[in-house]
């Protein structure tokens, strides 16, 4: 009796049907269209059609002067607009070769850790969502309210800040500010147990991601996926760490990647617990940033009166909550980009999704989805 | 103690559903469940056993029995039956298993499927005990073949390994052909008497339900069983094989409490045997047990060694029942279930020791059961050594030992049966043959084993004492294989006389017309043979343990030579009397060689010829009537008249045949509706 | 109703409708329902016969026998109709015809 | 109840001269009536307390009201009432591709199921619409009929997420039926009765002087046994962890995705209705029913009402707390979780309650 | 006719008019959801027939058990994206007399046997006595159906199995 | 392994004088012709000095109304923790560009991507599709020579240029 009959409806043959999953589907994070074939609930292929959010962001950037292009990052990945912001403030500025001070270089990593913690959290609970666990949705935004209600506070924004600017950042810290950053991060340091206790370990829930979704590490490579997502396939690679930009050289964190604790390494677990993890280093690096912030400079200081950037061409890259973010600029001297191409994280992470997804089930489909962690503003620009 | 009953059967049931289900998710994997179940079941086995010593009461006997199921006429009880034999029985079966348990802890440690291992034993425990309790046929035959299935189960553990898988088919194989017999045997006992009780059954046969012959015939069916799983000659085959399983299990099941169970049987039944019977009953016996015995001496083996000379054993107690010495068959049984459990044990102790040896050295290919590679390891494994030492003098009847005392009593019987019945001097020649051997053998193995030199130094030098949990069973058993154990109230080593001939006493044959010496005529005859027996048996045990001393202490001859020398005899022996090839020969192949005949003969004869034959006689005269007859009438006109109206018929009926089956019912239904009408008619 | 002849001609009824269901029906399924209302009417006048015929509880057993009988032959007979659908793409039992010659 | 009515009924001469099984329909249909209304009130009330219950396990307040005006009531006490309103006076759409007959009858079918369940239900030691003899057969043979609902309202609405999901929870609901009727067995076994006063009367007096009896208390395969059905029953109503069938992150409503209005309304109310049949059934099998938990005090009539109720919430209690704590399971595991665990256990379980009312008792 | 009555005949014309859609329907699921109204009309029959164990296995083996096959078996076997899934009949005349026929021989006989009549005093509860019975007197063929279940179930299960290719 | 000791490499192992380093300054960039392009990746990827295992970015640039178009290749290995950038120039008549889409599987959106936007073709792409355009689109919008539509499906297309400027 060591072979138990195989009596689940797999293994009736039944014929291939087309599933159309969105683009108007609670899990589909954004208007995304996945044509699914499937075999009874076996996905055998996964064609993904996204585009539907496309608003031209490269033809606009060659028709706004450089300042103006600010706002339009905000607005690509719009769970973590604050990245977006950085990174391009830090490809213009190299372009330009300015320096800008170290106090807005401490805001700029604090705000950044801040919305990627954000982002995450917004992940985290979302990929419950995915698989059915409504709670912990809910704490998760329960604390990314506080870090919004921080960003409100320092730009009025809670949602597209345009905070970051080229040379500098559109206002100082307000008073207080750094004590409720304290605050939070007080509140905040505990409830990770939180999300480990009511998610991360739940035998349901690590049934259900475990071994799911493997993305080994050389696919996960030639995909170009990063982030997190390469992380929890086991390489150790962090634009913060191994090709660092701003100040991130001056911190100390660690790069937590995927061990296959419970199921394979790269699995959706693997992926999710990454997530959960750079939340507590992120929560580490704006500590530092916080102790070591100069208390006084001006924050507009290095902002140029016009950006004009000399002839030549640039790839500049960091890392956002998703992984690599980035911007080809090509100037040629004039106010307005020659060009300007962004490489979006989300992008290469969900040009993957047929090849782990395939041969799983349908409900699988929705945690991969949800542990590759895709933004679609990101993806169709 | 009948309310104890149930527990001995249900504990290691639960045990066994336990581990099977759960045992892998239990913490230690579960092997605290079944030494529980086993540990609990040996408690109330010695709280029954001195229940028993207090009352000391001869004929104790407490039987309940209730209807199983009925079928119509057919009324099918069942029961349970406890005397001084079963609570004897029963802790014999739940102190070997219990001590295999805990053996087995460290014996099975890091085996992969070691919960499955418990539950195997529980299951057997469980079935062993089912067959002790029984008091009727029936249920028996039932856990008759629960204990073969476990046996299977155990004999082919690591069915990984080829062997092992085919030695626990050919074990199950073998014990078939017994138990077939044995079921022809129950259902003649059933059809003449009604019931499966004993009660019953003895009753009825008293009464003359069987004419004498067919009573012989039933007699010897029901010892077929006991046959195959006694492994008695011609049935032995399949024991030797069986060491393929791991070693505890070949303590528990193939020396101290399965194998028994056939002697047990022949025991209970032994009311029912004519003296017909009986002397076959004894002549098996004696042969096996000087036939196992010659090829013991030979092998290397460790475990082979001991398997035969179990084989040997068996046939002794089975010899004794045959001539009439039951009791003291029984008593044998008892003794050598402790003596010959250490003696497996001892010897898985020094294999699991040699294995951790090769395989610290990394050596794979040696193997660890031949004793020709082992050797002075007396100072490494004191405790082993010390306690195989003892358990092999008790096998070799040395005084002071448990053994001494049974043996002495089978070979007094047999010495008796023969002084009444000089025909048959041939068995206690084969006793006190096999006693001889036995001592020789033993010490063979002892010698071997724990004296001289090692094949390769370096394995000596890894070789460690086994842990705690293995070498405490051994202490224990070695311990009950003093004759102290059996004797009480009584000292004298030289005398059986104790509690265990007061409680277990004889029971007259039910045989009608009486021609069977009642039992106490049997105990007077045993009772006047016992010196010679007690003085020839020690004569023999010491001129086999001197041989031993000889041959492998001090090396006086090589036994190369010997083998060398006596060159058919050794070869006989070594080969096992050649008793698989002769299967093989003379009941596999000629099965295979009439199946090729008969496929020859069907292909090569009756179709080439005879079918062939007819097709070219029917070409030749087509051909000549093809030649003769006219072409234009025959053809045109009649052949081809056939033709046409068939094919007009054809097309009329081709519209019936649609191929779709409610076709066809439309048709069935015409045809009940037209019955209708001729009934209504 | 306490009439015996009431419940046999429900039941003869039901068998005539399910023998009509199995003769006219091309679907397997469509077969198979027919069959179900056959053993139905047997179970009517198992029953029936049980509370008036003097059979007692044994028509109830036997009706609970037609009942275990039906679930298995569903069952294998539903496991046969998908594999004939996988075999020949249909479930029309006369597209089955390997028989006919 | 319905011995009430038929006593009232020998009074009225036309009544009476009616033919018994005649009267008796209509007694079960009069003593029915106020039962089946407060199933509807139930699942109101249920429905507010989920929300509630949900709003407080994930730290947020759940439906409330403010100022004056039209607004959901004091602390939203009137939001369900609000709801159901807004469900009636829903436009009622049925999908052009849809199968009309099927997709109107779905629903009933599915509604009537539970209804019809707790006719057999008692609420305390005299209200009882019927006592049947197979009443806890009863209402497990009822439950199997919501089934064909879900799969005709899966199938119909010609939605490959509907059938999706109708087909999950076909095969859920089947699976885990087996189960639950299994767990039940144990307590038949030691009850020897499928009435269900019978099994609540088996619960009276005390294990040791201190627990009430209980089969939940009896022994320990009971307890198990409690176990088992409690959760067959969470899957049998599909709710989370098990609630493949209406994922919403999945198949976006599973087999009620393409329903709306006083339709979908339905569904909720069945749900609801399950899961207080569900929760009924587990109180009266292993919880003594509306025996009280000191045995000898507080009985009677009213007492076992509030018994019955209370026990009944707080199972509907630790429900909502499943389905807010845990995430979901697939398909295949929930299966594989059914055939591979649940439904061992549950034999092995009947063999030891077997065993145990043989060697104890 | 009383309240008995007419709930009877109503229980009747329910069983035999569904039963007759089942046969007659074009469309497959509408037949099953007509077998659906059968079963359960039968089970009403039961119910006025005193057999209320009967009815209640009745309701969970064929409502719960088979029609849900019979449906699954239904959609496993039909392009499921289509709703309306029409099949077609055959020799319906032929079969339309032929049975016909048959019933008329049926109901002749049923209408002319002399039946043996005896009122069965209906038992305190019918479950007691069918599972007296069962373990009883009809021990064997209990056994014999447990092990016919079973042998249904692997057959299914193999028959319906993927081929390992 | 910096830029020089890449371009030094790369001369060595792959083609004796093949990469000619551009006049700008700082020289961050290698151009490669397109018809040595497929060959040349594959050395690239599986070089075991310079195994580029990481596609970062494909950016398509057009150089202006008159000029060419133009591929650009953002290289990484994650072993060695090197970078390159790789340009292949193009005719704007016969934009064609060997795919490498076998080489690093992210090539495939990007390539699509850059044919969305150029309508430069890869040669070799398995499903060279729109990916961000919808399949009907007409024109290649980023290229500086582009035409914006005046209506989509019948819908007018406001100039709303005004408000960017």
């Amino acid at each position: 009796m060591t072979e138990s009959l195989d009596l689940e409806l797999g293994s009736v043959q039944t014929e291939e049907m087309v599933l159309n999953m969105g683009p108007q589907h609670p899990s589909t994070h954004g208007v995304l269209r996945l044509k699914v074939l499937t075999d009874g609930e076996i996905v055998t292929r996964i064609t993904p059609y996204i585009g539907y959010l496309h608003r031209c962001f490269e033809k606009h950037c060659e028709n706004v002067t450089y300042e103006q292009v600010l706002p339009y990052t905000d607005r690509c990945d719009y769970i973590a607009a604050m990245n977006n912001n950085f990174g391009y403030a830090v490809a213009v500025e190299k372009l330009m070769d300015i320096k800008v001070p170290e106090k807005v270089e401490h805001i700029r990593v604090i705000v950044a850790e801040l919305n990627r913690i954000a982002s995450h959290l917004l992940a985290v609970g979302t990929f419950g969502l995915d698989v059915g666990a409504f709670t912990p949705f809910l704490y998760c935004f329960r604390d990314r309210e506080r870090i919004l209600d921080l960003f409100e506070m320092l730009c009025g924004a809670r949602l597209l800040y345009s905070y970051i600017w080229v040379g500098g950042l559109s206002h100082d810290l307000p008073v207080g500010w750094v004590e409720k950053a304290y605050e939070f991060l007080d509140y905040f340091e505990p409830q990770v147990e939180e999300y480990n206790n009511i998610l991360t370990f739940n035998k349901i829930f690590i049934e259900r991601t475990a071994d799911v979704g493997v993305l080994p590490q050389e696919v996960a490579i030639s995909y170009g996926v990063t982030g997190p997502n390469l992380r929890g396939s086991g390489v150790k690679w962090d634009l913060r760490k191994d090709d660092p930009y701003s100040i991130y050289d001056k911190f100390e964190f660690d790069i937590p990647i995927g061990t296959g604790v419970v199921g394979t390494v790269g699995d959706c677990w693997d992926r999710y617990y990454i997530r959960v993890r750079e939340i507590e280093e992120s929560v580490k690096i704006v500590r530092q940033a916080l102790e070591q912030l100069p208390r006084d400079g001006d924050v507009h200081e290095a902002i140029p009166k016009k950006i004009r950037p000399p002839k030549g061409q640039l790839y500049n890259r960091t890392e956002t909550p998703r992984g690599e973010l980035g911007y080809y600029i090509i100037s040629n001297g004039k106010p307005i980009a020659d060009r300007l191409k962004m490489r979006s994280p989300a992008f290469t992470a969900l040009s993957c999704i047929d090849e782990i997804a395939r041969g799983w089930m349908i409900s699988d489909v929705f945690a991969i989805l949800g542990s590759l962690d895709i933004v679609l503003g990101e993806i169709d620009r | 103690m009948m309310t104890f009953a149930p527990y001995f059967l249900i504990l290691p049931l639960a045990a066994f559903a336990i581990q099977i289900f759960f045992g892998k998710r239990l913490p230690r994997k579960g092997d605290w469940v079944s030494i529980t179940a086993v540990g609990t079941t040996l408690c109330l086995a010695i709280a029954m056993f001195v229940m028993m010593l207090f009352l000391y009461e001869p004929g104790a006997k407490a039987e309940q029995s209730f209807e199983w199921f009925n079928l119509g006429e057919l009324s099918v009880k069942i029961g349970v039956l406890i005397d001084n034999v079963t609570v004897i029985m029963l802790l014999v079966v739940a102190l070997v298993s219990g001590l295999v348990h805990l053996y087995s802890v460290g014996y099975m440690k890091d085996d992969p499927r070691y919960s499955r291992y418990f539950g195997y034993l529980s299951l057997f425990t469980f079935s062993m005990n089912g067959i002790i309790l029984s008091n009727n046929l029936l249920s028996i035959y039932m856990f008759w073949e629960l204990v073969g299935l476990s046996s299977y189960l155990l004999i082919g553990f690591w069915f990984e390994k080829d062997s092992a898988a085919n030695a626990s088919k050919k074990a199950f194989l073998v014990n078939r052909v017994g138990d077939i017999g044995m079921f022809i045997g129950i259902m003649l006992f059933f059809t003449a008497t009604g019931s499966f009780l004993f009660s019953d059954i003895f009753a009825g046969v008293a009464a003359g339900a069987l004419p004498l012959p067919l009573l012989t015939v039933a007699g010897l069916c029901l010892f077929a069983g006991a046959i195959g799983k006694s492994a008695q000659v011609p049935l032995h085959v399949w024991l030797p094989d069986a060491m393929e399983g791991p070693t505890p299990v070949s303590a528990l099941i193939h020396a101290a409490t399965m194998v028994a169970a056939g002697v047990y049987l022949t025991f209970r039944m032994f009311p029912l045997f004519t003296p017909e019977a009986l002397t076959v009953i004894a002549y098996v016996g004696g042969v096996t047990a000087i036939f196992a015995a010659i090829i013991a001496v030979t092998q290397n083996d460790i475990k082979r060694v001991l398997a035969y000379s179990t084989v040997s054993q068996l046939g002794y107690m089975v010899m004794a029942i045959g001539t009439g010495a039951y009791v003291a068959g029984f008593f044998h049984l008892t003794t050598h279930a402790a003596f010959k459990a250490a003696l497996f044990l001892c010897s898985g102790s020094v294999i699991h020791a040699m294995h951790h040896a090769y395989h610290k050295l990394g050596d794979h290919d040696s193997d660890p059961q031949d004793m020709r590679n082992m050797g002075g390891m007396k100072s490494k494994m004191k405790i082993t050594f010390l306690t195989m030492f003892m358990a092999t003098l008790a096998l070799s009847g040395v005084p002071f030992m448990s053994g001494f005392l049974s043996k002495d009593a089978i070979l007094a019987g047999t010495l008796s049966f023969a002084t009444h019945h000089p025909e048959h001097f041939l068995l206690p020649l084969f006793g006190f043959g096999a006693a001889l051997l036995t001592a020789f053998y033993m010490f063979r193995l002892i010698f071997m084993t724990f004296y001289g030199k090692p094949a390769k130094q370096e394995v000596l030098d890894n070789i460690h004492e086994s842990p705690a949990t293995m070498t405490t069973p051994l202490i224990v058993l070695a311990t009950l294989s003093i004759f102290i154990v059996y004797t009480l109230p009584y000292i004298n080593p030289f005398s059986d006389h104790g509690w265990f001939t007061d409680l277990i006493v004889a029971t007259n044959s039910v045989v009608p017309q009486h021609v069977n010496p009642s039992a106490h005529e049997i105990a007077e005859g045993i009772h006047h043979a016992h010196l010679p027996a007690m003085i020839i048996s020690l004569i023999v045990a010491f001129t086999g343990i001197a041989l031993a001393v000889v041959i492998y202490l001090k090396k006086k001859f090589s036994a190369e030579k010997l083998a060398k020398n006596l060159a058919l005899p050794y070869k006989l022996s070594f080969n096992k009397f050649f008793v698989d090839e002769i299967y093989d020969r003379f009941l596999i192949n000629p099965t295979i060689k009439l199946a090729k005949a008969v496929g020859f003969f069907d292909w090569e004869i009756y179709d080439k010829y005879f079918i062939n034959g007819f097709g070219r006689i029917t070409e030749r005269l087509s051909r000549f009537i093809g030649i003769t007859m006219d072409y234009d009438v025959l053809d045109q006109q009649i052949v081809d008249g056939v033709g046409k109206s068939t094919r007009f018929f054809g097309g009329a009926l081709k519209f019936i045949q649609t191929g779709k089956i409610q076709n066809y019912l439309v048709w069935v239904l015409g045809g009940i509706i037209i019955i209708f009408i001729i009934q209504a008619m | 109703m306490n009439d015996l002849n009431i419940y046999l001609t429900v039941g003869a009824i039901l068998f005539s409708l399910g023998l009509y269901g199995v003769i006219t029906r091309r679907n397997g399924v469509a077969v198979l329902m027919g069959v179900e209302l056959i053993l139905n009417s047997a179970n009517v006048n198992f029953v029936a016969f049980a509370r008036f015929g003097g059979m007692n509880l044994s028509g109830h057993i036997f009706a609970m026998f037609v009942i275990i009988l039906a679930a298995a032959e569903a069952a294998v007979a539903l496991a046969i109709i998908i594999n004939l659908y996988n075999k020949f793409g249909t479930v029309n039992v006369d597209d089955a015809r390997s028989l006919k010659q | 109840m319905v011995d009430y009515f038929l006593n009232l009924f020998a009074d009225v001469s036309w009544l009476a001269a009616m033919p018994a099984g005649a009267q008796f329909l209509l007694a079960a249909l009069l003593a029915g009536l106020p039962l089946f209304l407060f199933v509807a009130v139930n699942a109101i009330i249920a429905v507010y307390a989920e929300r509630k219950v949900s709003a407080f396990m994930q730290d947020r307040l759940g439906p409330m009201g403010q100022g004056v005006g039209l607004h959901a009531g004091k602390w939203g006490l009137l939001q369900t009432v609000a709801d159901a309103l807004k469900l009636i006076l829903k436009q009622d759409i049925i999908p052009a591709l849809a199968d009309r007959k099927l997709f109107i009858l779905a629903p009933f079918i599915i509604f009537i199921a539970p209804f019809v369940a707790i006719a057999a239900m008692p609420f305390n030691q005299h209200i009882l619409v019927a006592d049947f003899n197979i009443g806890v057969f009863f209402l497990l043979a009822v439950g199997s009929v919501g089934v064909i609902g879900i799969i005709l309202a899966g199938y119909s609405s010609n939605n490959k997420w509907s059938l999706y999901g109708a087909m999950r929870s076909a095969a859920q609901i089947i699976s885990y039926e087996i189960p639950a009727a299994l767990s039940i067995l144990t307590v038949i076994m030691l009850t020897g009765s499928l009435q269900m006063q019978e099994i609540i009367k088996a619960q009276s007096g005390t294990i040791w002087g201190i627990l009430p009896n209980w089969f939940i208390f009896n022994n320990p395969f009971t307890l198990l046994a409690f176990f088992l059905f409690f959760i067959a029953g969470v899957a049998e109503t599909n709710r989370t962890p098990f609630d493949l069938p209406e994922a919403e992150s999945e198949l976006v409503a599973g087999f009620h995705t393409e329903y709306s209005g006083m339709r979908w309304a339905f569904f909720f109310l069945s749900e609801y209705a399950n899961v207080f049949i569900v929760s009924g059934i587990t109180a009266i099998v292993f919880l003594g029913g509306w025996q009280s938990p000191i045995p000898g005090y507080m009985d009677g009539p009213f007492w076992g009402l509030v018994w019955f109720f209370s026990k009944v919430v707080f199972l509907i209690l630790v429900m909502m707390w499943f389905r807010w704590t845990f995430p979901r399971l697939r398909t295949d595991q929930l299966m594989r979780m059914c055939w591979k665990f649940f439904l061992p256990a549950s034999l092995v379980n009947i063999l030891g309650v077997g065993l145990w009312d043989l060697l104890v008792n | 006719m009383s309240l008995s009555d007419l709930t009877f005949f109503f229980v009747v014309a329910l069983t035999i008019g569904s039963a007759l859609y089942v046969v007659t329907s074009q469309k497959l699921v509408y037949s099953a959801m007509a077998l659906f109204f059968t079963l359960l009309g039968i089970a009403g029959l039961f119910v006025f027939l005193m057999a209320d164990f009967i009815a209640g296995t009745q309701i969970v083996i064929y409502v719960g058990g088979i029609l849900v096959l019979i449906v699954f078996g239904i959609m496993l076997t039909n392009r499921i994206s289509d709703v309306r899934l029409s099949h077609t009949s055959m020799q319906r005349g032929v079969g339309g007399v032929v049975v016909l026929l048959i019933f008329a021989g049926l109901y002749k006989m049923i209408s002319s046997a002399p039946w043996y009549l005896e009122s069965a005093s209906a038992p305190e509860s019918s479950v007691k006595g069918i599972g007296k019975l069962l373990m009883i007197e009809y021990l064997l063929p209990f056994e014999v159906a447990s092990v016919l279940l079973l042998a249904a179930l692997v057959g299914a299960a193999m028959l319906s199995r993927k081929s390992k290719s | 392994m910096n830029f020089n000791q890449l371009v030094e490499y790369i001369n060595e192992q792959f083609r004796k004088e093949f990469v000619q380093t551009g006049e700008e300054v700082p020289a961050d960039h290698i151009s490669v012709a397109a018809s040595d392009w497929k060959d040349f990746a594959e050395f690239l990827r599986n070089d075991e000095h310079l195994f580029f295992d990481a596609m970062m970015c494909i950016t398509g640039v057009d150089f202006g109304e008159e000029s060419d178009l133009g591929v650009i290749y953002n290289l990484h290995s994650m072993k060695h923790n090197h970078k390159l950038e790789v340009r292949i120039t193009i005719s704007r008549d016969k934009p064609v560009v060997p795919s490498v889409e076998k080489i690093w599987r992210i090539a495939d959106w990007f390539e699509r991507e850059t044919y969305d936007m150029y309508g430069i073709e890869f040669e070799g792409h398995s499903d060279l599709r729109r990916i961000l355009l919808p399949e009907d689109w007409e024109g290649f919008p980023l290229r500086k020579d582009y035409v914006f539509p005046t209506s989509y499906h019948g819908i007018d297309i406001p100039k709303m240029k005004e408000g960017w400027e």
